[in-house]
């Protein structure tokens, strides 16, 4: 594990949104003894304790409930953990105040398990919208978009209406809203729970462009077509608990 | 993108996508200005009304003899001292009786074989506008019997007493259906407000996950709201207007131009309920967008 | 499970899960109708009390020469045959003198000097209750100017304009509220519903893929706006009753209980407005259900 | 391909609602060349017959995109096809009227991609509503729905709120509720789509014991693993066509 020297000593005064600085070489995401647990008793995650670097693939594995989405949550501060220590590019997201979750969920590409897409607007309207807001220009969003489509075969669905595509092609809508922005850290939950392995490979094909530009992307998923031929780090959840096996290991 | 080119491209976007709820949020907040003004026109209007028809109001003090002229300081100011008054007016016998030959206008040559003083004399007092009370009319009245000479004290009872109470009565009317339908206004608005939010809602709790500031969750919408309560309250007002110039012109007989004057509201007053129609609007959104804003 | 109890389960499962919305729904449809029923109300009340006060009119025909009885059925019937009338009265010059002494009370010695002689006699007629406009009394007027003997007519001009104008202006405004408010109702409380209906639609386009019968799908949501037609009717026009009973307590004196007699609906009205509350409630679901349940 | 005999005369007078038979020999769908464009111009269908005899259990395969969802829709008549025939259970579907097209949803179980559950509601009302609309006894219900949670391994969700579920939860309580009536037709768009192969044992298991119990199954899938180590039929789809190779050849 790289985490050892996480534990550096900061000034509270700091503005902490000015730290969120993704291009050290401290770990990307680092979780120390983190549990979970929904109100009243359903404990999703029990002190889980991993490090990513940067520049990682990583897969999270587990049955379903093992946990994958709530550890993913626990990352865009979607959810806050019950115990334990978070840290986003060295920050302390329990320290984070409304502005630096803005700024931190802005470099963070999240496509959803549930896609959470806007059904009733385009597919261009959907995928555009990280780069909105934070003001690209049109003439920026179009290429970058359109380059997107290209690259998950959904050039022909620009303008559809998200409702009427199949749940597949939302699919690719989700992941390439995700990844837009060109986002310092991607996090997929079941990327390809709709696709068959050829699309699949469209995505994986995205994955890796995405990471040869420096991102770190964290796969939830179970589909073990995608990462059994491949040399990167598995984390295995089983009811919570982290498989101590393979975690760590790369 | 520019924040605020951002900001017109987005409302408009928002306008157009979702104009059925806009248009039902525009006509409630139309009809609610319309109601409101109306019934604040019309117990202003009345208002004046009831100024124009107290008027009328003057207690006469029958005499049992004339008053020489020097005393009429005197009795002035003892009535003064009761209750302020418009106006005093002394009437002789000669007057009473000429007054009744006005009054007879055709017939006045049956008073032709009579004196000229069987009449009493009195005085007519005219109080100011602000004895509007029954109650302090009749006082008034008992505190006229007691002036030296006075024999009777007499006013229109019937004509006071009921325009008395028909005054309080109205103005109870208006002021009840003023309350309901402010009452009615601020709930339909703001329910109205929180249904187009609710509708949203999955649109604004993705911009949250997105990452989006404050800033751009909020501008579009609230924009939105100050459009809804410009145009809302300025279709309001100007459909009043139009009602109000068509009651006017039906109402333009002489005889009651001179009872009512009717007025529509100073330009002031009509900017200010543009003005609240907006921020009522405004801030129903900022309200219901703050629910959702909650990281 | 048998239709009916699945209706009422399922009918409370709603209820309790969507009280917010009920809650909001049945505020809107009790606020309606006790807007409605009190503007109603008023209009009721303000016509009766428009009789009461319409009584008074009466015009005096002054006559040159006293009328020998035996004419009077002529001059009857030939006042009949202009417009119908509730009473004529033959005042003599005995009897104007007799009033005048009345008028005068206290100072009814003024008058001792003088022969009971000297004032014209005359015919009060007293028009039926329909003849309500202005225009109508003043050719009344002149056609009784035309009766033989008679020398001039005098009716309250003063009053009976004031009070006519009052009238038909205050008709004008009642009527236009209850325009704008009969509006109001229906686009809240159909607005209300729609809204409703689609916060359900997800349920109900769910329970048409599962294929649920028709009846199924409707029943309970046509029992809940049932029940909601039912207890929001019910609290507006309960407040309304209290409300009336409020005010008349307020306006117990006892001048004003001879001249104004408040009334509340007949139960026969007030259980049609229940009716009515009870049918725009269903009638609104089943309209706005309808577009969901086509296959 | 069984369809030979099923183009039997009917008069139009009979009652349609009463020929729906799931209980004799004739093939339980039947589609002749059917097509489905969606406007303007998305062709997701185009010339596909084929035959699905009762008991049988058939996988519907094919890339994103492919027309699975669509074909799956014709046969429970969410959409109209452009064109062709489609039958079942031997009842031509273009006449039936509202009646008979909701007796014909309450024989057929689907469990849809997106799976259309009530986020608000207790994953044992979402199960219990294909039971309720046919009025079953609140105890059969009762038996039947935990029975299936049973199976499926959700017995402890029994009671939460369909949307504190995991994603893999919540697909399993979309088959459960398909499974629910015990319909003689299912269903199932792409049901393993979230779940991890540990658990799609456990929906296969669930589809081996409906079919003991007589139902025929139609799985749209893109997951190999199960379908591959079985006799069952594979219909192959590909941008609208059946593959020919594959289909009608148990
Ligand atoms: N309502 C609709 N309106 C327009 N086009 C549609 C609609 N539904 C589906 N399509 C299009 O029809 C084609 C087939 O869609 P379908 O949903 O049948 O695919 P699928 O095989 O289920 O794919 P997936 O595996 O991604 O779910 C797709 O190109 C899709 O975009
Ligand atoms: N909001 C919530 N409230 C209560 N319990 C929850 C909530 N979200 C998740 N859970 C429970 O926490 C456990 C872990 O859920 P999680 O979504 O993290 O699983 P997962 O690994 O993503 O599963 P899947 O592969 O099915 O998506 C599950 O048992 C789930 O029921
Ligand atoms: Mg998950
Ligand atoms: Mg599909």
């Amino acid at each position: 594990m790289q985490t050892g020297n996480a534990f550096i000593t900061r000034s509270p005064n700091d503005s902490p949104a000015m730290q969120l600085n993704f291009s050290d070489d401290r770990p990307v995401v680092e979780m120390v003894k983190v549990s979970k647990v929904y109100p009243p008793n359903v404990v999703a995650l029990q002190d889980v304790s991993f490090a990513v670097a940067k520049g990682e693939i990583i897969f999270l594995t587990g049955m379903s409930g093992a946990g994958k989405t709530s550890l993913l949550k626990l990352i865009c501060c979607l959810e806050r953990p019950t115990k334990g220590l978070i840290e986003v590019a060295g920050q302390d997201l329990s320290r984070l105040d409304a502005k630096a979750i803005q700024k931190l969920r802005q470099k963070i590409g999240v496509a959803y398990q549930d896609f959470k897409l806007l059904a009733q607007r385009s597919v261009f309207r959907n995928i555009a919208m990280p780069l909105e807001i934070t003001y690209q220009s049109a003439a920026t969003i179009r290429r970058r978009v359109d380059q997107l489509l290209e690259m998950l075969d959904l050039a022909d669905k620009r303008d559809k209406v998200v409702d009427d595509l199949s749940r597949g092609e939302q699919q690719r809508v989700a992941l390439a809203r995700a990844a837009a922005a060109l986002p310092p850290l991607l996090l997929a939950d079941e990327p390809t729970g709709n696709l068959d392995s050829q699309t699949s490979k469209l995505v994986m094909g995205l994955f890796n462009h995405l990471n040869q530009n420096g991102t770190t992307i964290m796969v939830a998923t179970h589909d073990e077509t995608i990462y059994r031929d491949n040399a990167h780090r598995v984390l295995d959840l089983s009811h919570g608990h982290l498989a101590p096996a393979v975690a760590g290991e790369p | 993108m520019h924040f605020l080119s951002y900001l017109f491209v987005q409302t408009g976007r928002n306008l157009r996508q979702t104009w059925g709820t806009q248009f039902m949020t525009l006509l409630t907040v139309s009809l609610s200005v319309l109601i409101f003004a109306f019934f604040f026109l019309v117990y202003n209007n009345f208002l004046s009304v009831g100024t124009k028809l107290g008027d009328e109001l003057r207690l006469i003090v029958f005499l049992k003899e004339e008053i020489v002229p020097e005393l009429r300081p005197q009795i002035e100011r003892k009535i003064q001292e009761f209750n302020e008054v418009e106006k005093i007016v002394f009437v002789s016998r000669q007057q009473a009786f000429e007054r009744l030959g006005a009054q007879l206008a055709g017939d006045r040559d049956v008073l032709a074989d009579l004196g000229s003083d069987f009449l009493p004399p009195s005085i007519e007092v005219y109080p100011k506008k602000d004895l509007r009370s029954l109650a302090r009319v009749k006082q008034f009245s008992d505190y006229l019997a007691t002036l030296p000479g006075a024999e009777k004290v007499q006013y229109g009872h019937d004509w006071v007493e009921r325009f008395g109470y028909v005054t309080s009565l109205l103005r109870i009317i208006v002021l009840l259906s003023g309350c309901l339908l402010v009452l009615t206004t601020v709930f339909m608005v703001s329910y109205t407000i929180r249904l187009t939010v609710i509708a949203r809602r999955e649109e604004l709790q993705l911009l949250r996950m997105l990452g989006a500031t404050n800033t751009y969750i909020q501008g579009p919408l609230i924009l939105e709201g100050l459009l809804q309560g410009l145009i809302g309250s300025g279709i309001g007002l100007a459909s009043l207007f139009f009602l109000f110039i068509w009651i006017k012109t039906r109402f333009s007989g002489p005889g009651l131009l001179t009872l009512f004057h009717f007025t529509f509201f100073p330009p002031l007053t009509t900017g200010a309920m543009l003005l609240a129609g907006i921020l009522l609007c405004a801030g129903g959104s900022i309200v219901s967008i703050r629910k959702f804003l909650r990281v």
